[in-house]
């Protein structure tokens, strides 16, 4: 019999005054001992819905309307909660999506363990000190940990003291959702070794969620791809490596690449050999786009369609093309910590670079390494501590709140985070009016023109229709495409894009990738690409400058820098992207 | 408080009285001449006169009597064989000694007796005062004076804060127990005239709302109740009485330093236009008169009525007349609105205290009143210390103020009326805040300071009144009542309106007069 | 230790601001305390004029400039001295707010407490038990409370408790003929006289708490590590205290520190009503009576009790919230 | 904000009809809103609701309930009924000019001084913490009896300057962490003037805050007035609940064995203000989906 068997699972949510939404339908399959399964699908898709019924966690406002799941032969579906929490010691255990959050911030992290040895008493008081070091050791942790709170603990650290709470029920099923998501690229990959080194040894059955196919691929030996509730490939991941049979998997899979590779190539995205200065060509529309039935709008864009408009709508930028270079001079930026007695952050170090008219440069590093630091300093929104930056006749470092506006014409910025970076009270017209209004002498119907002009540019067609929308009613990717049209409403020279695609998911990644490439070909703007995801990086830039607790620690062409690495640190970096293709045939 | 008083018992000869509050509970401070003093000290310490002030007559007490040999002294005997409370004899000693330590210390004469007297001095049993002016009702003020004990006072440091805890006393009451909810007092047994006093302890609670006096069975209490019918005497059909007399004239005060207030036309429509019926039962509820215009607090000193006053002073609403006399000061009536020369509608603004209701009710109704004249009549209400700043410097239209009330005709006149009151706007006066001015009346009140014949003062009083019925100084409206709750339960012979022996306040020395008065019910 | 530090920092600061705000308010009044004296005989009968002339010799009036007064008042307020009461003279103003602290303290002080703690209770409870009776009951019961005004549920207690039934004394902090000491009977005695008084303040103050934690405690509900602490099968007790409301409780913490300037606040209406002999009632006396010295003592004294109960609480709020240690 | 957010158009007045939309969802604050309807609409209509003028004090004193005069007659001869229905208009007046003021107020400071960084912002935060800790009570007393005999306008303005600190504390930690909001250095890049951020992208973010924090301020300034008019602080000759309060305390309402004289209009008090914080449920659900009603565990 297997452990667990999920027949005909249905979960909706009914929240309170609206409409129900279905998150699950009709979801059967086994996990047997000791698998290791994985379970991929972009936002949204119920993933996590899936995973809390699994675990018994489902709360209002989800429901398991239909179906069963039953565990070693007992239906949990139907369990009540003091059932269920018997069930918690031996049965199945969760690693939530958030697993930053799941520490109680002022309860000590050994009071976690104790809370939880007394719970199901299966630790006597006696040993339990030692069990709890035990546990953390597990995770490769230090016994020290155990006098800490979370605030006192670093991302990787708190997910890792979750894990070996999990891991002290001495569950038979684990389920983790997407553990390493809010994680810095280099913790992520020891984390999942770790999580990995775990269910080899103490030979539970996990289920893995991610919406990263790759990761997964490369840790688990079975893999169910989820989509819009429903489960659409369920197969041994070197089976769905080298036979995709959905097309949604298909899809996913097609976006990876090895960024060291000789050739990349993404749909939707040119392919990149080894110096992209050569390869002026555009992608052209209609280049392999994915067709998923039941699809919409917002849950799946067509990756390629809208990347290049026509060239007849949209003027070159003939002659207009960047004039200047920013220039950066052993520019540092020591931030003093708010509250005295604590170490002040160099948050970037002597750091000095060029960025030529019509230049795309890469800035890669792990989290904390200082990129962002770096574009606030170059944006005008922090002055350095030290050193120099220019542009042009703007020296930026002392600029003044009034010149602002004018560096602001010239240089702008692409956010992070397309669901924060717009008002939500605004409509699309109004966010990208106002720098119209602001930074040209266009008023009335001549702004009008331009804001339809702008939409146009970055294919949100038809024109007129979008203009009027809330950013609620955009799906992230277009979102983040008004967000590129507003940097281009001032019509700057420069446009520095914070890791523009790191919110969304996959399937959305190329498009907007495609369209910024595109724009920096057809306007001639210099792009400053800011990222920690090098196959982006090696998309999208010429040039790449490595960055390492505020140093750059290694600068070149990006094809090179990543093809042959001589910083350690870049070849740590390299290591950690996910190889589907290199960990799952090797597996198999 | 205890819901039920056990002091109260018919026949232990208690006396629960509500004549101190505390703001909540007391302090101990029975220091004679402090103004924050707890109200009994006056039942016991004695002055040597005590004046109904009701109508002005007088019972001795310390004094057996007093003569003016002229009207520039007063001679007191002295009562003989009185003791203090710690077993010393009192002698006339002790009064020369108050007077002086009250002259030595001004911050102690709060009846201003040095205002007065020149000096005195001890004439074997007599004490003689020599007096600064021909000055007749001097002898009213010199009365008032509470003595204290010379052997305990002279070694006292600062007789301004002292708190007095012990008091040594000649009165019918000496200190019985004290904690910050309640004291009582005990009848003094060694009292002069002890035979005369029935009760034989006195219950003061601090905490004295109208409904411990009702529910709890006071025998006295000072308070104005709302629907005294319904409460106080439906709480005791039997026993609870009321009576309610004048203590003083509530009056529209004038500021005659101002236009169009300084127009004795103005005054007289103001005053014919007023119901004071209506004023008087809106403001009190009905259990006062409207008062009239002689100055007098009716029906208690109806002997000093000038009897040419038509309908004894009171002046009846009449609205033609009004508007005659608004017509003669300038003002006429346009539509709806009393208007000026140049057509701005007529505006008064009338000063009160805040926190005074039963004057602001009485506004109220005089608004009404002199607004269906087409009068706009604003109320301003500040706290009372502001009023009475506003008051003393004069800085305001018409406030609605009080007079009289000392059971002494000069007195009250001489306060109301005296041009040596009038100072000037912004320099505070204690008197005559409507700055009334008039060598005549000055005369007048001199005449009858330095009369000691009656029918001379009847007849001077009596010109006055005519001043004040005329030139309306001050616009009476009604009288202030003394609200004197009383249950015949275990005591009786309460001053009543039959028997007016003294007021029925709780406060000063008239009480004396009540407790020597008291018969226990049988 | 910092945290400590600069709450202390702020604490002087605030005292300082509040000293001086103080100070400047009762000079801004009209009126002297004459005039005052005056106005309070004067509603007993006609004042005679000299009796303001003795009234002044002896209430003093304040002399010097501003600056020199404002120096001296600093200098006084350092030594506990706030001079003597106009009112109640030659009672200084010291003695008068030591006789009624305790009362309000006690009261204030022991309501507010248990009203926080049942409050916080019920909330839990309301929370925890969302859409049951539970919840039901003491969020509707507690909107409604606590929009009584204080007064009125004084009033209503007071006459229909107090004098309709007969069971509760109706003034006073205890019984008249009853002296001040430690004996058992005395305090049972106050004890009894407390039971109107506290009820109100108890009833009226009772429902903010029963909202306020009700609402944070749905906030801490919905936080991972609340579902974090259930999906490794914690007993549901524990996971409602010691995580839920555990860390619901810290917000609430600073609410209970600035809402306690509220309840003072409806305490002093709540003595007024029930005669308590505390400092709300001594306030409202010095008011009407334009008792500066009395006001300045009285105001400074409520609001110093206000900013160390906060300062209290912040310093609580330190200890039991690790994030704060740093 | 998050995807989910639904927060409407642009248009102000579409984004209140919104708020209006998501508190009328709440059944707590429909009932709450249409008490407060009930209150408004006899406060507009008071002279044609009531049988009698407020001050008209021809009648019998301390007339029991009668066919004439439903809830009696006051100690001065007024209807009661009459009265209550007129202390409507200062209670609704008080509550909501009082709530207004307060709340502007609130969120000049709390916006502008949310949004600068520096030693000023500290200054004002300082004293935003000051007028917290002040009580607000005792304050107002010694204010009222200042500022004297100004009736109603003077109580609104003493509930004013001790009211608006809350709302101005809560709006200025909403607009710190609002202010670092990537659209707000969005509209920075967009050459936005720092008073349009406030106003144009922050200030309508804080509807749902803002909305709560007038009717958090309006009841406070209905209760605060009602206290003052008891203690006899105010002008005892307008109309209002509190005043009738007064009144009946004044003349022993209890003694007269008239009750209602008391609790009708401490009644309509707690009424008016419980309407107000029904109509913070739906608010609080406005900005915080989690409290949303309803959801069971
Ligand atoms: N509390 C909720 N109320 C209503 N709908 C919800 C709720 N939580 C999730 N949903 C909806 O259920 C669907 C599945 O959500 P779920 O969290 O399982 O997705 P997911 O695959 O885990 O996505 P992600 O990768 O973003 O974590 C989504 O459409 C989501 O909008
Ligand atoms: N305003 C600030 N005050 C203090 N420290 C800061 C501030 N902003 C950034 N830092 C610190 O500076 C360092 C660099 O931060 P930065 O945001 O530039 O990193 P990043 O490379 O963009 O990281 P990520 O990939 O997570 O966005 C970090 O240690 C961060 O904690
Ligand atoms: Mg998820
Ligand atoms: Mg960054």
């Amino acid at each position: 019999m297997s452990l667990v068997s999920v027949q005909g699972l249905f979960v909706v949510y009914e929240p309170q005054g609206a409409l129900p939404v279905p998150a699950v339908r009709n979801v059967s399959f086994d996990l047997e001992q000791g698998d290791f399964v994985g379970l991929v699908g972009e936002s949204g898709s119920g993933k996590s819905t899936l995973g809390f019924a699994l675990t018994g966690l489902s709360k209002p406002p989800a429901r398991v309307s239909a179906g069963s799941i039953l565990f070693d032969g007992v239906d949990i579906a139907g369990m009540t909660p003091a059932q269920l929490r018997v069930q918690r010691h031996g049965g199945f255990a969760m690693v939530l999506q958030s697993g930053m959050n799941a520490l109680n911030p002022v309860r000590s992290i050994r009071d976690h363990f104790f809370d939880i040895f007394t719970a199901h008493g299966h630790v006597s008081k006696r040993d339990r000190e030692a069990r709890a070091i035990e546990l953390v050791g597990k995770v490769e942790l230090p016994a020290s940990v155990l006098d800490r709170f979370s605030g006192e603990l670093s991302g990787g650290m708190r997910q890792r003291v979750s894990i070996a709470l999990a891991l002290s029920l001495e569950p038979r099923l684990m389920v983790f959702d997407e553990p390493t998501t809010a994680l810095d690229v280099l913790v992520q990959h020891a984390v999942m070794d770790t999580i990995r080194e775990l269910q080899k040894s103490e030979k539970f059955t996990a289920v893995l969620i991610s919406h990263d196919l790759g990761m997964v691929l490369e840790v688990t030996e079975r893999v169910m791809v989820m989509h819009d509730g429903l489960v659409v490939e369920d197969a041994l991941a070197a089976e769905i490596l080298a036979a995709p049979q959905h097309p949604y998997t298909r899809m996913l899979l097609s976006h990876y690449g090895d960024p060291r590779a000789a050739v990349v190539e993404v749909p939707g995205l040119a392919a990149r050999g080894g110096d992209r200065a050569t390869d002026v060509a555009v992608a052209a529309a209609g280049n392999a786009p994915v067709t998923v039935t039941g699809d919409t709008l917002d849950t799946l864009e067509p990756v390629a369609a809208p990347a290049a408009p026509p060239a007849s709508t949209v003027r070159r930028r003939e002659g207009r093309a960047a004039r200047e270079a920013i220039v950066v001079t052993n520019v540092s930026k020591i931030y003093q910590r708010p509250s005295r007695g604590e170490e002040p952050v160099c948050a970037v170090n002597n750091v000095s670079f060029t960025l030529e008219p019509g230049a795309s440069m890469a800035l890669v590093g792990a989290s904390g390494s200082g990129k962002s630091t770096i574009a606030k300093l170059i944006t005008g929104v922090e002055r350095p501590t030290s050193g120099s930056i220019t542009f042009g006749d703007l020296q930026i470092d002392t600029i003044k709140r009034r010149q602002l506006k004018r560096l602001h014409t010239e240089v702008q910025m692409v956010f992070q985070d397309p669901y924060a970076a717009l008002n939500p009270l605004h409509t699309v017209e109004y966010i990208l009016t106002r720098p119209i209004l602001n930074f040209s002498r266009l008023r009335g119907r001549d702004a009008r023109a331009r804001v339809l002009e702008l939409l146009e540019t970055v294919g949100l067609t038809p024109v007129e229709q979008f203009a009027a929308r809330l950013p609620h009613q955009l799906s992230g990717g277009q979102r983040q495409r008004v967000v590129i049209a507003r940097a281009l409403a001032s019509d700057p020279q420069v446009i520095i894009a914070d890791e523009p695609v790191s919110m969304l998911d996959v399937s959305l990644r190329a498009g907007v990738l495609a369209l910024l490439d595109s724009l920096r070909e057809t306007w001639g703007v210099s792009m400053l690409y800011i990222t920690h995801d090098l196959l982006s990086a090696r998309l999208v830039t010429d040039q790449i400058m490595v960055l390492n607790s505020g140093a750059v620690v290694e600068e070149g062409r990006t094809a090179d820098v990543l093809q042959n690495p001589q910083d350690e640190y870049t070849i740590r970096l390299l290591e950690a992207i996910p190889h589907p293709t290199v960990g799952g045939l090797v597996q198999s | 408080m205890n819901v039920k008083n056990q002091a109260s018992g018919p026949s232990d000869g208690s006396l629960l009285v509500a004549a101190d509050n505390g703001s909540p509970t007391f302090e101990k401070n029975f220091n004679p001449f402090s103004t924050s003093k707890r109200v009994a000290t006056t039942y016991m310490y004695e002055p040597l006169r005590v004046t109904n002030t009701l109508d002005g007559t007088a019972t001795p007490f310390l004094a057996t009597g007093n003569t003016l040999p002229d009207a520039k002294t007063v001679v007191y005997d002295i009562r003989t064989g009185v003791k203090w409370s710690d077993g010393t004899a009192f002698t006339p000693a002790d009064v020369l000694y108050t007077f002086n330590l009250v002259k030595a210390t001004p911050a102690l004469d709060t009846w201003g007796v040095w205002q007065h007297i020149e000096s005195l001095e001890v004439v074997g049993d007599t004490v003689v005062f020599h007096l600064k002016t021909e000055d007749v009702p001097a002898a009213s003020i010199i009365d008032q004076q509470l003595i204290v004990p010379e052997h305990i006072w002279k070694d006292v440091k600062d007789p301004v804060t002292w708190k007095n805890e012990k008091p040594v006393t000649t009165g019918p009451f000496v200190l019985d127990t004290f904690t910050a909810n309640q004291y009582t007092l005990k009848k003094n047994v060694d009292y002069w005239q002890a035979d005369k006093v029935a009760v034989e302890k006195l219950v003061l609670p601090a905490a004295n709302s109208q409904l411990d006096v009702v529910k709890n069975g006071y025998d006295w209490a000072y308070a104005f109740i709302t629907d005294v019918e319904g409460t106080w005497v439906n709480a005791d059909k039997q026993h609870n009485k009321y009576w309610f007399p004048p203590g003083g004239t509530i009056t529209l005060s004038p500021n005659l330093t101002r236009a169009p207030y300084n127009d004795v036309n103005f005054r007289q429509g103001l005053s014919l236009a007023l119901d004071r019926e209506k004023i008087a039962t809106d403001a009190e509820q009905g259990y006062v008169d409207a008062a009239g215009q002689s100055g007098l607090l009716l029906p208690n000193q109806e002997a000093w009525l000038n009897a040419d006053l038509p309908n004894e002073g009171v002046v009846a609403q009449d609205k033609t007349a009004a508007l005659a006399a608004f017509a003669k000061a300038g003002y006429t009536q346009q539509g709806d609105k009393m208007v000026d020369a140049s057509g701005t509608q007529l505006s008064i603004n009338i000063l009160t205290a805040n926190g005074y209701t039963d004057w602001l009710q009485g506004l109220q109704t005089v608004q009404s009143q002199l607004g269906a004249l087409g009068i706009d009549v604003k109320l301003s209400q500040p706290q009372p210390a502001a009023y009475t700043e506003a008051l003393s410097k004069g800085d305001f239209d018409i406030a609605m103020n009080s007079f009289g009330g000392t059971g002494s005709v000069f007195q009250d006149m001489n306060t109301l009326l005296n041009s040596e009151f009038a100072t000037p706007i912004g320099t505070g006066t204690t008197g005559n805040y409507g700055r009334f001015s008039d060598p005549k009346v000055d005369a007048l009140l001199a005449q009858l300071k330095a009369s000691t014949d009656e029918t001379e003062q009847k007849a001077i009083s009596a010109q006055l009144q005519t001043v004040l019925y005329e030139q309306l100084p001050v616009i009476s409206m009604f009288y202030g009542g003394l609200w004197g709750l009383s249950s015949d339960k275990n005591f009786t012979n309460w001053p009543s309106e039959k028997n007016a022996y003294a007021p029925p306040n709780t406060w000063n020395s008239t009480p004396l007069l009540i407790l020597t008065n008291l018969k226990k019910a049988k | 230790m910092r945290y400590t530090l600069s709450k202390v920092g702020l604490l002087l600061l605030t005292l300082w601001a509040a000293v001086t705000l103080n100070f400047l308010l009762p000079r801004l009044m009209p009126g002297s305390p004459a005039d005052a004296a005056i106005a309070k005989l004067a509603q007993n009968g006609p004042v005679s004029p000299s009796t303001r002339a003795a009234i002044e010799a002896q209430l003093g009036v304040p002399t010097g400039s501003a600056w020199d007064q404002y120096l001296q008042y600093l200098n006084n307020v350092v030594h506990f001295d706030f001079g003597v009461s106009y009112t109640f003279f030659p009672q200084s103003v010291a003695s008068l707010v030591a006789t009624a602290l305790p009362w309000t303290l006690v009261l204030v002080g022991f309501v507010t407490i248990v009203a926080f703690i049942f409050g916080t209770l019920l909330g839990v409870l309301a929370a925890w038990k969302r859409g049951s009776w539970l919840d039901t009951l003491p969020t509707v019961g507690g909107t409604f409370a606590s929009a009584f005004p204080y007064f009125w549920t004084a009033l209503l207690l007071l006459f229909f408790l107090g004098y309709v039934a007969g069971w509760f004394p109706t003034s006073g902090a205890y019984s008249s003929s009853a002296t001040p000491d430690f004996s058992v009977a005395f305090l049972l005695d106050a004890l009894y006289h407390s039971i109107l008084p506290a009820t109100t303040i108890l009833i009226t103050s009772l429902g903010g708490w029963i909202l306020g934690m009700r609402s944070t405690m749905i906030n801490t509900l919905g936080d991972d590590y609340v579902t974090f602490a259930e999906a490794n099968g914690l007993h549901p007790r524990t996971v409602a205290i010691r995580y839920a409301a555990r860390n619901a409780i810290l917000p609430n913490l600073t609410s209970f520190g600035l809402a306690l300037g509220g309840v003072v606040g409806g305490s002093l209406l709540v003595e007024r009503v029930f005669n308590y002999p505390g400092v709300g009632y001594l306030l409202y006396t010095a008011v009407v009576n334009q008792d500066f010295p009395l006001m300045q003592a009285l105001f400074l004294i409520i609001t110093i009790s206000v900013l160390l109960a906060n300062f209290i609480v912040d310093i609580l709020y330190g200890i039991l919230d690790p994030r704060t240690r740093r | 904000m998050s995807p989910g957010d639904h927060a409407g158009t642009a248009n102000p007045l579409r984004v209140l009809w919104r708020a209006f939309a998501t508190i009328w969802s709440v059944p707590k604050a429909r009932i709450g809103v249409a008490m407060l309807g009930v209150f408004v609409l006899v406060a507009i209509f008071a002279p044609l609701l009531a049988p009698y003028a407020a001050t008209d004090n021809s009648f019998g004193r301390s007339e029991d309930m009668s066919a004439a005069h439903w809830l009696g007659t006051t100690a001065a001869g007024q209807d009661v009924l009459s009265q209550l229905i007129y202390g409507a208009r200062v209670s609704v007046f008080v509550g909501f000019v009082a709530g207004l003021l307060s709340t502007i107020i609130a969120v000049l400071i709390g916006l502008s001084w949310g949004y600068l960084r520096g030693f000023a912002g500290e200054v004002i935060n300082f004293i935003v913490n000051l007028f917290l800790v002040i009580p607000a009570l005792p304050l107002m007393i010694v204010i009222a009896a200042y500022l004297q005999n100004g009736g109603i306008g003077m109580i609104v303005l003493v509930v004013v300057i001790t009211g608006w600190a809350w709302g101005a504390r809560v709006l200025r930690s909403q607009t710190q962490s609002l202010r670092s909001r990537d659209f707000v250095t969005a509209a920075i890049f967009s050459g936005e003037s720092p008073s349009r951020i406030v106003f144009r992208e922050i200030l309508p973010n804080m509807t749902s805050l803002i909305v709560g924090s007038f009717f958090g301020a309006s009841t406070a300034a209905i209760l605060a007035e009602a206290g003052l008019e008891f203690l006899g602080l105010g002008d005892s000759t307008t109309v209002s609940w509190g005043t009738m309060l007064f009144w009946a305390q004044n003349s022993n309402a209890l003694l007269t064995g008239q009750w209602v004289l008391l609790f009708a209009p401490g009644l309509c008090i707690s009424l008016l203000a419980t309407s107000m914080s029904l109509i913070n449920f739906g608010v609080d659900g406005l900005s915080n989906p989690r409290l949303r009603e309803g959801a069971k565990r």
